[in-house]
């Protein structure tokens, strides 16, 4: 890529609407009222069991996010046309995946690890124990949206495909939610970190392509 | 290059002649392994006594499974590149029989694991590469039907199903190698019979009174799941007829 | 004369579902042509034009491209929260054009709505803003999908005008369309 | 109404709708294959764990099915310009709107019911408890449905508002929520499965209105 | 002559966002009547016709309708998974009309395309499957927005003629348009 400027505008353009269609405010909060208010009631009162799964549901929330976010993107980019004026850009259509995907996570997912250390304290996890998990639900989380944009991108001609993409996706998210849960444990001394990085860079260098040639098809 | 849209005789004449013989020629097989399996070969204390029957079928359904989704991914490569139409028949015939094998092998270890183990799967599983791999193979497969079925017309499917199917490849060695490479992140035993490098200096292989029958039983289930697989094809062609008439009329122009 | 030429579709075909949609159709056009492409409802012009456009492979035949184009679908490519301004100024921005986008709102009429979000405008709002496009680099080639739809009767004497300039000025548009014509083709391809 | 006519094709066109964008099937094998996996990932293995959680994972399946149906549902009426058709009806809107609910509910709610049995085995609570707990999980579900309807309603205007959606539904799910939990423990004897009926019906007199009102108001 | 009044709209206004889109219009439908809505992209002729349908709720003045009536938007109101055929059996048993499906396929040229869902229609065949819905049951009064978009030479001409059947059977037509009317018009609203 020798010119930058379309991955530029793209970035922009995506920010934009994830913050116009409410995602970038809605997300966190909506999660963080729901885990808070569904979860206790559902599972029971007790402290113990609380502390143990809030780490599991932030995983859940992130990798949730991620599938909702990205379905939406794409499907509306193949309704209003705009993905037809993408695919005929110069820009490989992978890259400019890749820029939009980055900035939805940046607008959905982010905020949600920011939030991490108080969801964590209402479920009752020492603030300690959170902050080092920051780094494995960014790394995770990026993760996930990688891996969820391909197959929202997949499924992109599909009427109303939620529940194929998930389907797709959920596989894909494996490896990166159990390093991810070992790392939380282990934190920066164990090799699962490791293992969780690798992850997302080989998601960083297998997902943009195939979301390109995805959304190439969709366009068709 | 031929296409099945150009030559679909070729593929048509082998297959007639190859499916009754591999179908025959591996049930036999299968069977014969089976016998020798469960009822004569003798228990084995260290894995769990009787329990250690269900190797005969866990062990060749579990190399059957990767096997095909190799093929599935292979023949997807194959399509994607060449657009060999064949190629996707057969991914398509693939797919089912490989959800069948992956459940199959997963279920058996399941069985096996408990009172070997002493623990269900799922009280293992999240530590457990081996049988996490496992389980999203199975869910690939899945997966990969789905996306097919909801797509509208064959070409997309088959390009869909075909990103999806090599973006998932990367699943088989994690399976391969989750036992050899991170041992203290699965119960499941090592590999003692495809073994590599210092694996294979490690660890004893298998005694041949099951070594045989369990050779034998795998090629017999492979012989029976290409004959499978070639029933499927023709199947599969034989449907799209219609569609190979109407891209000729539109090529004969 | 085959230096000027910009497109070249040849021998073209498509299959929808079981049906044969079209066969054997060439499309060509040269510096300063009209092509209006022609036929009745679900002939298959739309399909011809994303064809000619690369946006899905040709099922037979082959095409030769040898200029830019822009393209305006049936659908106008503006997301829900964009503006008319935002919309070309994104556009602008991927382009690398230094064009003027008050200049271009004031000349399509888009002014006042600016700054309203596209799910708010009104069905010729949106076409306009489309039409924009056109104007923020120069391309050689317009794929038009029945440009003129939605547009006023002011819009689509502008649209003419538009189309007339481009031709004289070197280049050449393909354009779908239905009934009379605002514009005078230089050829028709039937379906 | 003297004329069910409406209601009866409203019912239909809702069922193939909800057939033909796969969740009918996808939606059960989706959740069922979500909460198989990733669930006992995140939470931990302790099989104590797991059985305390399971019931309360089919609640929040329920309750998300829920929200990712109807939003999609009613969004969709207004772009493609379905809504404007029904609004025009004599029918009254309020009944149309509670007849879809139901057809969604049917193909996406009541096959999660059926597999409960299924799920429950799968993160070990015992057979003998899931299958008298089918019924608070559909009295349960079909309230969820009821007020998520109500919430998607009001957000179909909104440009994508999935989390606007979540976040004014679930302070109507908390009272199913928590009522739903208690009777799963007390089986049919307890007074929780007549507060859960009483809050289903109490949803049944409010909800309808409230979603012809809302979606009178997307139209406009 | 009041008796024959289908609908009567008076002193209409609309605003939106901060804009007085229109104030003081009046809108009247005899049986018999053809009334064109006219006006630059964007003056609010959507928005009245909208108000006459009772979509929404005309922010001045008062409607008094005395028919039933049928509406087609710039939306085609068709459902991604219906055909045509199922798109007009489902608004036929919503209306209890015993109309014959196939025969309203035939004359609206929809019969090869009758078991397509609509996201692969061609844009002139979801227009008309939604025409096809004016067939199923008869009501006095038609509010048609731009009608004629998409539709080929043949499709305009035949709603042209169904027009003047309505309009010959003693109903009435109000309809939004832009450019040349393939229809006489019995009076203009001017926006
Ligand atoms: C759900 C649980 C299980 C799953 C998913 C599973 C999966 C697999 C797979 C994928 C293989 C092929 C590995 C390769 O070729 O390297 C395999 C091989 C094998 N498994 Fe399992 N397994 C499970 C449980 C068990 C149990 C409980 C035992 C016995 C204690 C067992 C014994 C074996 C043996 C002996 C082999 C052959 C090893 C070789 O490759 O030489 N498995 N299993
Ligand atoms: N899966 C399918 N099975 C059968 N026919 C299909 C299928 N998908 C698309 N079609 C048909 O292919 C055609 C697509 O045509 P296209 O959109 O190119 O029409 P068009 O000539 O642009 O028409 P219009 O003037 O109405 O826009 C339609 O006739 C449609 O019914
Ligand atoms: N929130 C808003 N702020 C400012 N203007 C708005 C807002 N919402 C809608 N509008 C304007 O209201 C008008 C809506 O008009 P309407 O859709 O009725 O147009 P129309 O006359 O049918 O035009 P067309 O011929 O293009 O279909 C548009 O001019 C639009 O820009
Ligand atoms: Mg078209
Ligand atoms: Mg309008």
């Amino acid at each position: 890529m020798s010119n930058p400027a379309p991955l530029f505008s793209a970035f922009r353009q995506a920010l934009s609407e994830a913050w116009a269609s409410g995602a970038g405010l809605l997300l966190p909060i909506g999660f963080f009222s729901g885990t808070a208010m569904l979860v206790p009631f559902t599972l029971g009162d007790e402290a113990e069991t609380l502390a143990k799964i809030g780490p599991g549901v932030l995983w859940l929330a992130l990798a949730l996010a991620s599938l909702v976010t990205l379905e939406r993107v794409f499907q509306a980019d193949l309704q209003d046309g705009a993905l037809d004026l993408w695919v005929q850009e110069e820009a490989s259509i992978s890259l400019i995946a890749l820029t939009k995907t980055l900035a939805h996570w940046l607008i959905s997912g982010a905020p949600l690890i920011l939030m991490a250390p108080i969801l964590g304290r209402l479920l009752g996890v020492p603030f300690e124990d959170m902050v080092p998990a920051m780094a494995a639900y960014g790394i995770g989380g990026f993760t996930f949206f990688l891996w969820g944009g391909v197959a929202a991108a997949l499924a992109a001609g599909v009427a109303r495909a939620g529940l194929l993409i998930a389907l797709i996706a959920i596989p894909f998210f494996v490896p990166a939610i159990i390093f991810g849960t070992l790392s939380l444990t282990e934190g920066f001394d164990g090799a699962s970190i490791l293992f969780l990085s690798a992850a997302c860079l080989f998601a960083l260098g297998v997902a943009p392509a195939a979301m390109g040639a995805a959304l190439r098809l969709a366009a068709e | 290059m031929w296409s099945i849209l150009a030559n679909p005789h070729r593929f048509m004449g082998f297959s007639k002649i190859a499916i009754p013989i591999t179908i025959g020629l591996g049930l036999i097989l299968s069977a014969w392994s089976l016998y020798q399996g469960l009822w004569v070969v003798p228990p084995v204390p260290a894995q769990g006594g009787d329990i250690a029957r269900a190797m005969f079928i866990h062990v060749p359904s579990a190399w059957l499974c990767m096997g095909l989704y190799v093929g599935l991914a292979g023949a997807s490569f194959v399509w994607f590149i060449w657009r060999h139409e064949l190629a996707d028949v057969a991914a398509r015939a693939i797919a089912p029989i490989g959800a069948g094998y992956t459940a199959l092998c997963f279920a058996t270890g399941a069985i096996w694991g408990e009172p070997t183990w002493g623990k269900a799967w799922r009280n293992v599983i999240l530590y457990d590469s081996r049988l996490m791999s496992v389980l999203v193979l199975l869910f690939l497969f899945i997966g990969y039907m789905a996306l097919r079925a909801a797509l509208d017309t064959r070409q997309k499917a088959a390009r869909a199903g075909a990103i999806l199917a090599m973006v998932g490849l990367i699943n088989v060695p994690i399976i391969k190698f989750s036992v050899d490479l991170w041992k203290e992140s699965t119960i499941h035993q090592p590999s003692s019979v495809i073994r590599f490098g210092e694996a294979a200096a490690e660890n004893v292989g298998i005694h041949p009174v099951f070594l045989v029958p369990l050779m034998i039983g795998f090629f017999g289930q492979l012989l029976f799941v290409s004959g499978l697989i070639m029933l499927l094809m023709r199947a599969e062609i034989f449907g799209q007829q219609a569609d190979a008439i109407l891209a000729r009329r539109l090529s004969e122009a | 004369m085959s230096d000027t030429r910009l497109i070249h579709g040849q021998s073209l075909g498509a299959v929808r579902g079981e049906r044969v949609l079209f066969r054997d159709v060439s499309v060509e056009a040269k510096a300063g042509d009209l092509v209006l492409l022609r036929g009745a409802n679900g002939t298959g012009i739309t399909t011809l034009l994303r064809q000619l456009a690369g946006l899905s492979p040709p099922q037979a035949g082959e095409i030769e491209r040898s200029a830019s184009h822009h393209w305006i679908g049936h659908t106008n490519g503006l997301k829900a929260h964009e503006t008319p301004r935002t919309h070309l100024q994104h556009w602008a921005k991927v382009w690398g054009s230094e064009a003027d986008i008050d200049d271009i709102l004031k000349r399509t009429s888009l002014r006042r709505p600016a700054d309203v979000p596209s799910r708010m405008l009104s069905a010729g709002q949106k076409r306009r803003t489309a039409l924009g496009r056109l104007k923020l680099v120069s391309r050689k080639l317009w794929l038009l999908d029945e440009p003129f739809n939605a547009l006023d009767t002011d819009g689509q004497a502008y649209l003419a005008e538009m189309i007339e300039a481009h031709r004289a000025d070197g280049g050449a548009v393909i354009a779908a369309l239905h009934g009379a014509a605002p514009v005078k083709a230089s050829s028709e391809v039937a379906l």
